[in-house]
């Protein structure tokens, strides 16, 4: 279910240059949402009309919780909310990541990290392994990962902690190692989910990737977050908001 | 409460005046559980062609200052799964539905129309004429007067329903347009549909939307907006539906105003799926503080 | 430091591609206190016509949305006056000095540029032709490809000097105006005048300028301005001035990727006195990060 | 002469329902501003565009003070600002009140009353009488009235302080034992200042009105703040923010 309202802010904490946690209360929701889901923010005033979306990095008890990047003016505007803030926000929306019951591999490039802290808590659930590859600029950059269960490989692009070089080679070079079957969820840059996309073919695994499309509504009535189905007789048309964010990476073409 | 029902014609009378606007607000079941559609005069759906279609390829959409591009290009199911899909809720509809019809030559729009005519349920026909005539080298139905008004009439014979044409601000003189949609049996015009607009990547260098000049919509179009209902209110005399901007109540009195009769929410949607609320709490205020008894005391009464 | 020039023709070179535009920063003068003049690579004159025009009545300004109505109505002193007042002030500018001129038929815009086409301190004339044209009807010279290629072919024959042809976006395909301009012997074209814009106090009922209708500015309108320029940008092979919306160094590159080979700043000057300073600035930061030597490596780069 | 520059807000702090006291640096202009003039303050953002003018209330060695209602949105913005606060402002802008030697009488409407405040305060250091007339809503809406000298007349639209109506009247009752020659200083609403021109224009006394219009520039280079002047022959044309605020009654035709 989807539900729209008007909520505070509980507690919004910097967790590393440019990286902030917002937590609220939104206890329609945070019993039934699923990883993968996100929720839309609505700002006031006139000049940057879109919601923004954000997945959801975590549940606790009634609230909601965002792992957020300040990238553009709204995300700095987020970053100066103080406790009591009053927020609008709607959710959850979109669909979830399809939980397999076999060993786990989370990648994460950057941000993108957010919806897989929320996996990495529900995956420790069922028995299976859980590897985490986190992939950020920098070793500063790193929010919140040592919570995750399951062994974790960090991989730097500037080589200030673990693996030299971004996420997906790091990965690359482990995934002989890894004890077939597993599965594959991802979430970050374009083009790190190219690149996974691409060793997915080669290599046969299972993946799912977490999108991220400019997105005017997130409710499926404006169409603009459409992208090309992999097999367009099928599915002509896929929506990030609604058909997504989370896809398996056959209904793709990113080559 | 102050009385809302806003008339169009004879038979044609809206429970309040507001409309949701052609492409913002999909079929009119998509949100349901998020806005009670009810709240609402009626549901302007999204265009509907003959065969389904696609739309533009990504990117397609774009935020610009108080405003967004789109370049949607008439996604749609195309009228069969249209009426398979949609028809069960739109036929429980108690407002009015305005089904709006889009085609690239005359023929298309004359079928799409045959293939509704039957259906009780449907109050009303929305002409998308911003689209480009195939036949007539793309020129849009709605910048050429002549092209435009053979399509009033090839429509008015073909339909009793109320017929509706909405028009494109992207025109020298839009009155022109309008004396021939009417002259040509209209029973209402909508205005505006988007303004051309484009933006560009600075980083990248590309075009924000794959088409590069797409769709402009939002509080920026407003004064836009107002300016062609006021143009071209003075000089028809059938009823203007008012579209452009409208975020908020103050908008729409000012759309009433200007001489509109009913006015459609767009881009708003997207923003604030609590607008309709809270422009009819707006309305209802604003009329109890000035003493208004009914819209009619408000269309067309700016002082201009 | 990137080099900023900016080449219109092989003897009309900016210093840098900022012009103020018409009607936003007086004579030039005005508020030398405040803003170095010699930062901007040219000033373009507040439109001149033969004899001095008061305007139009209060109010004519109003804040919209990311904008502003204005209907000045070309208040002026006139070319006497003008040349009277402002000469020693012009003639002793180091940029480029730009004229703008408006009439009310074709007879005042000649008479006009007779009076100034002996001062060598003016580089350019700039033809506002928003201005309704009183022999015909008061439809505006800019808005009729005829009317406007016969005026651009009269004052071809008067001046020597670069001519640049202002067109307004409130047609249905500027790029017929812009060929008209093109064939006849313009130099440039600067585009986008104000678009067509309203607004209605919803408490008093009254209009909030005095004329109802006058010219929308200021950010809402870029988009517009862009799509125009992209469109003509294609079509002509003489430079484009690019008008609209500017309000900071992106906004400055933007225009330029749609092929704009200088930007006028308009409202802008009104609520940010130190616009022009912040974009040199800007554009500086954004050559060296992006190794941009030139100007001409940005100009219609656009990947459209 | 005139500064734009960024400075910050030293104090902002409510002295009645909805009305403000700013007080920022502006050591540039503090020592030659004059009783009418005003300054200009600049918002980020895009959505509403407009600097708003407020006529300078009062120095005090490099502060500038400025007293203010909040009515709209960028007031209400300015209501919020803490000290410290960044803030872009732009003066010394427009004419002044003409000092006159001989008595005053200074009548202020509402928020009119801010640039008469810095009036009287000029007017102290002559050796001439002062009276006061401050019309205001209702008694809760009297700021700062107190420390003007002279004597002080109030008139509240609601009667719960001094004379019960609006202040013109108050003024045309006591006009009569005003003894002349005097001279009026006033602002306030414009349906104020034109009973105050209608009642010069009988009563034959010197009257000084401080205008307010819709500014886009405040600088003279938009020409939007235009009103008519009384013998368009002479002056067809007065901007309000460069040949006023301040206009001597007989330029002005508001009947
Ligand atoms: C499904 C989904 C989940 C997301 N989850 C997270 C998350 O958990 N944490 C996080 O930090 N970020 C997340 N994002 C990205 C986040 O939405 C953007 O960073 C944010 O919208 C930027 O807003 P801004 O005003 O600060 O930046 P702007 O300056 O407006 O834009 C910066 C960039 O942000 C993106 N963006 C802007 N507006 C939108 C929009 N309406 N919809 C989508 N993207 C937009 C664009 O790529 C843009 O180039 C997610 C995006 C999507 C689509
Ligand atoms: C010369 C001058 C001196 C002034 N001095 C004071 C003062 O000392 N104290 C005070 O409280 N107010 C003063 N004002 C009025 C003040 O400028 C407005 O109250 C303020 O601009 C409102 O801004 P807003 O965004 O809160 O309101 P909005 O909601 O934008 O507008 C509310 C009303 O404020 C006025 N206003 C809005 N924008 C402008 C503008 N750009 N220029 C002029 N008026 C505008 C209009 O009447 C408008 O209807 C003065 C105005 C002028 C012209
Ligand atoms: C994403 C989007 C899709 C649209 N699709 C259609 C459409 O299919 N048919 C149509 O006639 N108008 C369409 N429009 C135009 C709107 O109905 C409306 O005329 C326009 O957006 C201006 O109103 P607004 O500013 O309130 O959005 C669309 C607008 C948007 C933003
Ligand atoms: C107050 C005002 C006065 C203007 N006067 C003129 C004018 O006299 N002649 C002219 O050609 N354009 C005039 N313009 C139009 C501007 O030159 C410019 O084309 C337009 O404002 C769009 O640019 P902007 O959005 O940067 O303001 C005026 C604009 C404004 C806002
Ligand atoms: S964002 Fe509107 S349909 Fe997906
Ligand atoms: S406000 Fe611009 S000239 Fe007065």
């Amino acid at each position: 279910m989807r539900y729209f309202k008007d909520t505070t802010v509980l507690n919004n904490q910097m967790i590393c240059t440019d990286v902030y946690l917002l937590e609220f209360a939104f206890p329609e929701i945070s019993n039934s949402v699923e990883p993968g889901q996100f929720i839309n923010i609505y700002f006031p005033g006139k000049t940057q009309l879109f919601p923004r979306p954000f997945s959801i990095a975590g549940v606790d008890g009634e609230k909601i919780k965002i792992l957020y990047k300040k990238v553009g003016c709204l995300t700095e505007i987020m970053s100066q909310w103080q406790s009591g803030q009053n927020i609008r926000v709607l959710g959850a929306l979109g669909n979830q990541f399809d939980i397999r019951n076999q060993q786990s591999v989370l990648i994460a490039g950057g941000i993108g990290l957010a919806p897989l802290l929320f996996l990495n808590a529900r995956l420790e659930k069922l028995n299976y392994p859980i590897i985490n590859f986190i992939g950020a600029l920098s070793g500063n950059q790193l929010p919140l990962f040592n919570s995750m269960s399951g062994k974790t490989i960090i991989a730097t692009d500037d080589g200030s902690q673990g693996y030299c070089g971004n996420v997906v080679d790091c990965f690359r070079q482990k995934l002989d190692s890894i004890s077939r079957p597993f599965s594959v969820y991802a979430c970050g840059p374009d083009a790190m989910l190219s690149a996974l996309w691409r060793l997915a073919r080669e290599h046969k695994f299972d993946l799912q990737l977490s999108l991220e499309k400019i997105m005017a509504c997130g409710l499926g009535i404006c169409q603009g977050c459409a992208i090309p189905h992999a097999k367009p007789a099928d599915h002509p048309l896929r929506l990030v908001c609604q058909d997504g964010p989370v896809f398996n990476a056959n209904e793709l073409e990113l080559s | 409460m102050t009385d809302l029902k806003t008339q169009l014609s004879e038979d044609f009378i809206l429970r309040n005046p507001l409309l949701t606007a052609s492409g913002t607000y999909g079929y009119g079941n998509e949100i349901t559980d998020l806005v009670d559609p009810e709240l609402y005069g009626g549901i302007v759906t999204k265009s509907i062609s003959l065969n389904p279609r696609i739309g533009n390829p990504p990117p397609r959409i774009a935020e610009v200052t108080s405003g967004m591009l789109n370049s949607i290009g008439l996604a749609n199911v195309g009228v069969a799964q249209f009426l398979a899909e949609k028809e069960e809720f739109l036929a429980n509809y108690r407002g009015k539905v305005i089904v709006n019809v889009v085609g690239s030559d005359e023929d298309e729009y004359l079928q799409v129309i045959r293939k509704l005519e039957s259906r009780q349920w449907i109050s009303a026909y929305e002409i998308n004429v911003s689209c480009p005539n195939v036949r007539q080298g793309g020129i849009a139905f709605g910048q050429d007067a002549q092209i435009l008004g053979r399509l009033v009439q090839k429509l008015r014979n073909e339909t009793g329903k109320f017929l509706i044409i909405k028009l494109t601000p992207n025109v020298t003189d839009i009155r022109i347009m309008a004396l021939a949609a009417q002259k040509n049996g209209a029973d209402a015009l909508s205005l505006i549909n988007t303004v051309y607009g484009s933006a560009i990547d600075i980083n990248t260098r590309r075009p924000k939307i794959s088409t590069v000049i797409g769709g402009f919509s939002g509080p920026a179009i407003k004064p836009i907006a107002i300016a062609q209902i006021l143009k071209t209110y003075k000089e028809v005399d059938i009823p203007i539906i008012g579209i452009g901007g409208i975020s908020d109540g103050a908008d729409v009195i000012e759309f009433l105003l200007a001489g509109a009769r009913a006015v459609q929410i767009g881009t708003a949607n997207f923003y604030n799926p609590g607008v309709c609320i809270e422009i009819l709490d707006f309305i209802d205020k604003y009329c109890m503080e000035k003493k208004i008894n009914c819209l009619q005391d408000l269309i067309g009464q700016a002082e201009v």
